[in-house]
């Protein structure tokens, strides 16, 4: 306690002495700058200690406890005053009654040290001085600290809470809809738009093309665009038209080929199901986008589909369509893609809607719980914003800082 | 067996996956390195399973002469040579290599020709697609017009405002859609993992059986 | 058959070679439209104007792969050219394992042509894997990440390369990069070293990056074609970059023009459409 | 010469695709062919040198024959056999009697990035975008950006029919869509006409040496 105060005491007065030096060389003229060294007069004043020193247990993603995170405060000398500070040194110890050794050095105006592979659990006492490259400043002390395994990602509260809030809505209303409350969902106008695709196709007796994207099946529209596919197979089903499914994955084309054999079967129709119309092309995006722009000028769907992840490719794809004069209706979440098919298909489905209509269609009470869950998200999602906004405005800036994790 | 195994594989899966990333154990970090690289190793083994089916479909035109089969064998030549000069020449991936020249002069260039193709596509889809025939239409089109404008030197010629004009169109309105498009699909992405992983879209599985 | 119909049903192959002859036509005959130059390229300009001569080298790391070389080889010519006119020592090095022949390239073409030798005005360190570790351990010490050149001579061996040890002794580092090598030069040596970092990205990332500069992450920034063109007017040597904006102005102009000529045929034909409705009736 | 050579294939490969333009042509249909050929092969390489060689090869042979591992590092050997099997076990779908044991690997394949992508995705496009966009409305740019993000979410709201207060959201939300579109489709043409002039300056530059 009494080494704090003494330490505080120097600090303070060698700030202000500093700081008077400071005033007197700024009015004394200008040294020129190849003034010869021998007069610079030796240096025998160490900087003042740097402020407060904290010591905390560091939380990271692979966490073995092993690592200890420093904070201080810059010396009075650092920038300001003499700029008499080169560096920081950091010094750690098994025991409070030694400083123990210099760890790291750390240069002048940086306030922060990660120390790292040490023993997890044990205590450790810090201290960091300020250097000027020959004078050391009395230390600043912090209490000791252990490093800890943990089991939990404090920083990532945010998420965990806004998960467990979305989640619980998408559950009671999948809950709701099983129990069969009827949850109403707008019709989706893109929907429509797919049934008189197909429709032409077969007053006109040509088969109907859907790329269902060139996303891994692991991709969420990838998955989205198979429920739609069965949709569109059941229907060229019961007209018996020619359904052309060309991928660029080989699984999604396993998946597809299931896809389409069942939509066939349940409509009674085992027999008209051709397993050649359902390809793998190419792995590679742009072979894959020449492989389909080859099947519509040879085989001439009237009717193309482009429903999934789509990205450079999907202009290709719409042009060469709309040559061959195919009725287009395309669907994806990819944001950069969309403009492009707004503007070269007849009809499209936005970002979302590709998700909303593949829960629309399969009928199926529990995936619109989903579908419900979002919608009263976004309103959760607004009146977070707003919240935060007034807060911000008023200056208590923590609500929004809780949501800037990492 | 054939519907539960694969639904509770799935689960355990996906909830150690999204359970992981709150947890900084070393004991379940690690295990989550491990069980990223099967991901990883699943996805090389899917993309073999792709190139089988490449090479059944090309050998099926050939065995049934169809009529362009001279190109199905171009493409099992071309496969064959790679596959060859990849496995036979120990530095592959070194510059100067066949596999590496052959990636720079054959694949390299009929990619990006085909890429490239997009500038004649943009400018056919604008003299049919681009038709003020809706308000929003005309937005779209006189939006993509300043944009184009303010991105070349030609812009500044016209009128000093465009750059500025496009900086904000990029700013302003552009932002505030692109982030309400945003949350939507983010929304829509988790509602349908939670999905998956509880088993209740089983569109990944395929038929019924 | 009337004009707007005539218009509206027009080959579209009409337009794809008119869009074909407006990129050829300025390679053999440049406008020379006037490009103005904007602050962020004005800056990267000055950092490597700074740079003292024959002393610490600039480090140029040419982390771009094929698909990005139209907008981003023109920059690597505009800066070597640039660094070397002003007999600035450069060393060049690649994060993209599929960079090493094109950065080699480019190195190779601007030495020739501003008459440099190799080991005293630059040198070429090639390509390691591992991004960040590479950069967070160039910052210790360069020889241990890169012990020899791309050659086979040890660095200790090149005259220039004499005295150069790690971020201290480089006054500036430019990444070019179509993926986030930039990024990680910002990470991985701006913000534990200090090290002075500018960039030249492709102009579809180019709006991700102004943050980085006016939080003087980076020191200067190119973006895209135009980015390349801006520094070749600063280095009074017009190429690819400025033949580029002529193409590109051209292109746009064009397409802008095909959009109004699109909705005049569109609204001519179904203005006389409706006048012929209402004269039969 | 080795170069020239080179640098003739490329060209005459871009002219073949260029040729499409035109119109389909056997031309475009050799590069088409070939290039499905030729991505399948590199990919093929890659992906065995990159995944499988240190996942699942390296692992086993070289730990069974005593040596060092790598890949795993700390795992046991027998570790490295299981996305081995799994992704063996994906060929199944080629005997159709035993088909459905190819779910398996799929379930843990689809399951597990379903699980992995949850996280960041709340991250990424929610929580980051309530600090983004927790605009007080003292500008006129926060108030558009604003009623932009409000009118945009109400456009994508599935609830309820677009009629009254909701509608006239769902429609200036529309409205801020398509000129963010149109922004877009503006800056992405930028960056495809530069890779057309780069293949232009390929052909003439360096394979003519025109200019």
């Amino acid at each position: 306690m009494k080494r704090t105060w003494l330490t505080f005491l120097t600090a303070v007065l060698m700030t202000v002495l500093m700081t008077v030096a400071a005033v007197a060389q700024e009015a004394a003229p200008v040294v020129d700058a190849d003034t010869p060294l021998e007069d610079v007069p030796l240096d025998t004043v160490a900087p003042a200690a740097p402020g407060a020193l904290t010591a905390r247990d560091y939380l990271d993603s692979n966490d073995a406890g092993d690592k200890i995170e420093l904070d201080w405060e810059l010396s009075p000398d650092d920038g300001e005053g003499s700029c008499d500070v080169a560096a920081y040194h950091v010094w750690r110890s098994r025991s409070a009654s030694s400083p123990g050794e210099i760890v790291a050095e750390v240069s002048s105006g940086q306030t922060h040290y990660l120390d790292q592979d040490l023993e997890p659990g044990a205590e450790y006492f810090y201290s960091v001085t300020a250097f000027d490259g020959t004078n050391e400043s009395a230390p600043v002390v912090c209490a000791p600290v252990a490093g800890r395994v943990n089991l939990f990602q404090w920083s990532r509260i945010s998420i965990l809470a806004l998960m467990i809030v979305f989640f619980g809505l998408v559950l009671v209303f999948t809950k709701l809809a099983e129990r069969g409350d009827d949850l109403f969902v707008r019709r989706i106008p893109g929907l429509n738009a797919i049934e008189e695709a197909v429709g032409r196709a077969t007053e006109m007796g040509r088969p109907v093309l859907y790329v269902p994207g060139i996303g891994e099946i692991d991709n969420i529209m990838t998955i989205a665009s198979l429920t739609i596919l069965s949709h569109v197979a059941k229907i060229t089903a019961r007209y018996e038209t020619p359904l052309i499914v060309p991928t660029a994955r080989a699984v999604v084309m396993s998946a597809a080929e299931e896809v389409v054999k069942q939509a066939y079967t349940e409509v009674g129709q085992p027999d008209a199901y051709n397993p050649d119309n359902i390809r793998y092309l190419s792995d590679a995006q742009f072979a894959f986008a020449g492989a389909v722009n080859g099947i519509m000028l040879r085989e001439k769907p009237a009717a193309n589909l482009y429903m999934g992840a789509f990205w450079a490719e999907s202009l290709l794809l719409a042009e060469t369509g709309f040559e061959a004069g195919a009725i287009q209706v395309a669907g994806t979440a990819m944001v950069s893609q969309l403009p492009f098919f707004v503007t070269a298909c007849d009809f499209t489905l936005m970002g979302e809607e590709l998700y909303a209509a593949s829960a629309y269609l399969s009928r199926e009470p529990k995936l619109l719980g989903g579908l419900k869950g979002s919608d009263w998200m976004k309103v959760v999602t607004i009146a977070l914003m707003a919240l935060g906004a007034v807060l911000n405005f008023m200056g208590f800036e923590t609500f929004v800082n809780w949501f800037q994790t990492q | 067996m054939r519907r539960q195994i694969p639904l509770a594989l799935c689960f355990i899966a996906g909830l150690f996956m999204a359970v992981q990333y709150f947890i900084p154990h070393p004991t379940v970090q690690d295990t989550y390195e491990i069980v990223l690289g099967w991901l990883q190793t699943l996805l090389a083994f899917a993309f073999l399973l792709g190139t089988v089916s490449l090479i059944r479909m090309h050998f099926h035109k050939i065995r049934n002469r169809a009529d362009d089969r001279a190109f199905s064998w171009v493409t099992l030549l071309g496969l064959v040579s790679m596959i060859g000069l990849g496995f036979l020449h120990p530095q592959h991936q070194l510059p100067g290599s066949p596999f590496n020249l052959m990636f720079l002069n054959v694949q390299v260039p009929i990619e990006a020709t085909m890429f490239s193709l997009l500038a004649f596509y943009i400018a056919s889809a604008a003299f049919r697609a681009f038709r003020a025939r809706t308000l929003e239409a005309t937005l779209l089109l006189v939006a993509a017009c300043i944009v184009m404008l303010g991105r070349v030197p030609i812009g500044d010629l016209i009128h000093e405002s465009i750059p500025a004009a496009t900086q904000w169109i990029l700013n302003v309105p552009n932002l505030a859609a692109k982030r309400g498009v945003m949350i939507g699909v983010g929304l829509g992405m988790m509602a349908t993992s939670l999905k998956i992983i509880l088993g209740i879209e089983r569109a990944w599985m395929g038929g019924s059986d | 058959m009337n004009v707007f119909e005539k218009m509206l049903s027009i080959d579209r192959r009409w337009i794809f070679l008119a869009i074909g002859i407006a990129v050829i036509v300025p390679f053999f005959f440049p406008l020379g439209l006037p490009v103005v130059v904007t602050p962020p390229v004005e800056s990267l300009y000055d950092a490597v104007d700074e740079i003292h001569p024959n002393d610490a080298p600039l480090l140029l790391s040419i982390d771009y792969a094929p698909a990005t070389l139209p907008e981003l080889e023109p920059m690597a010519m505009a800066i070597l050219r640039h660094a070397f006119e002003k007999d600035v020592n450069v060393v060049v090095m690649t994060l993209h394992p599929a960079g090493y022949g094109l950065a080699e390239r480019a190195m190779l073409d601007a030495a020739e042509e501003m008459g440099q030798e190799y080991g005293t005005d630059y040198c070429f360190l090639g390509f390691q894997p591992g991004t960040s570790a590479v950069i967070l351990g160039m910052g210790v010490n360069i020889a241990t990440v890169f012990p020899e050149d791309a050659y086979g001579t040890p660095l200790a061996e090149i005259p220039m390369m004499e005295g150069v040890r790690n971020y201290d002794d480089i006054p500036l580092v430019i990444s070019l990069a179509g993926w986030s090598a930039a990024e990680a030069w910002v990470y991985y040596a701006y913000q534990p070293f200090g090290q002075a970092v500018g960039a030249g990205v492709t102009a579809v990332m180019a709006t991700d990056f102004y943050p980085y500069l006016s939080s003087n992450q980076l020191v200067g920034l190119l973006g895209g074609m135009r980015g390349a063109a801006e520094y070749e007017m600063k280095i009074d040597n017009p190429d690819k970059g400025v033949q580029g904006m002529d193409s590109q102005s051209i292109i746009h102009i064009m397409i802008i023009i095909l959009i109004v000529a699109g909705n005049i045929a569109y609204f001519g034909a179904r203005r006389r459409k409706k006048l012929e409705e209402a004269e039969a009736a | 010469m080795g170069t020239i050579i080179w640098t003739t294939i490329g060209a005459i490969l871009t002219l073949s695709v260029y040729s499409f333009l035109y119109k389909d042509n056997p031309f475009y249909k050799f590069a088409e062919h070939l290039v499905v050929g030729i991505s399948a092969g590199y990919y093929l390489v890659i992906y065995y040198y990159n995944f499988i060689d240190p996942n699942v090869v390296t692992p086993v042979f070289q730990l069974r024959l005593g040596d060092q591992a790598i890949g795993f590092g700390s795992g046991a050997w027998w570790l490295a056999l299981i996305p081995g099997l799994l992704g063996l076990l994906l060929y199944t779908r080629f005997f159709p009697k035993v088909a459905w044991v190819a779910r398996w690997s799929l379930g843990i394949y689809v399951g597990g990035y379903a699980g992995l992508g949850l996280s960041p995705v709340m991250q990424a496009r929610v929580i980051e975008q309530i600090g983004a966009n927790a605009l007080p409305l003292t500008s006129v740019t926060n108030v558009l950006i604003v009623v932009g993000l409000l009118g945009t979410l109400a456009y994508f709201f599935f609830s309820m029919k677009h009629k009254g207060i909701l509608g006239v959201f769902a429609r200036t939300g529309i409205v801020f869509l398509m000129v963010g579109f149109g922004a877009s489709f503006g800056y992405t043409v930028m960056s495809r006409i530069s890779l057309l002039i780069g293949r232009v300056s390929f052909l003439l530059h360096d394979w003519l040496h025109l200019v």
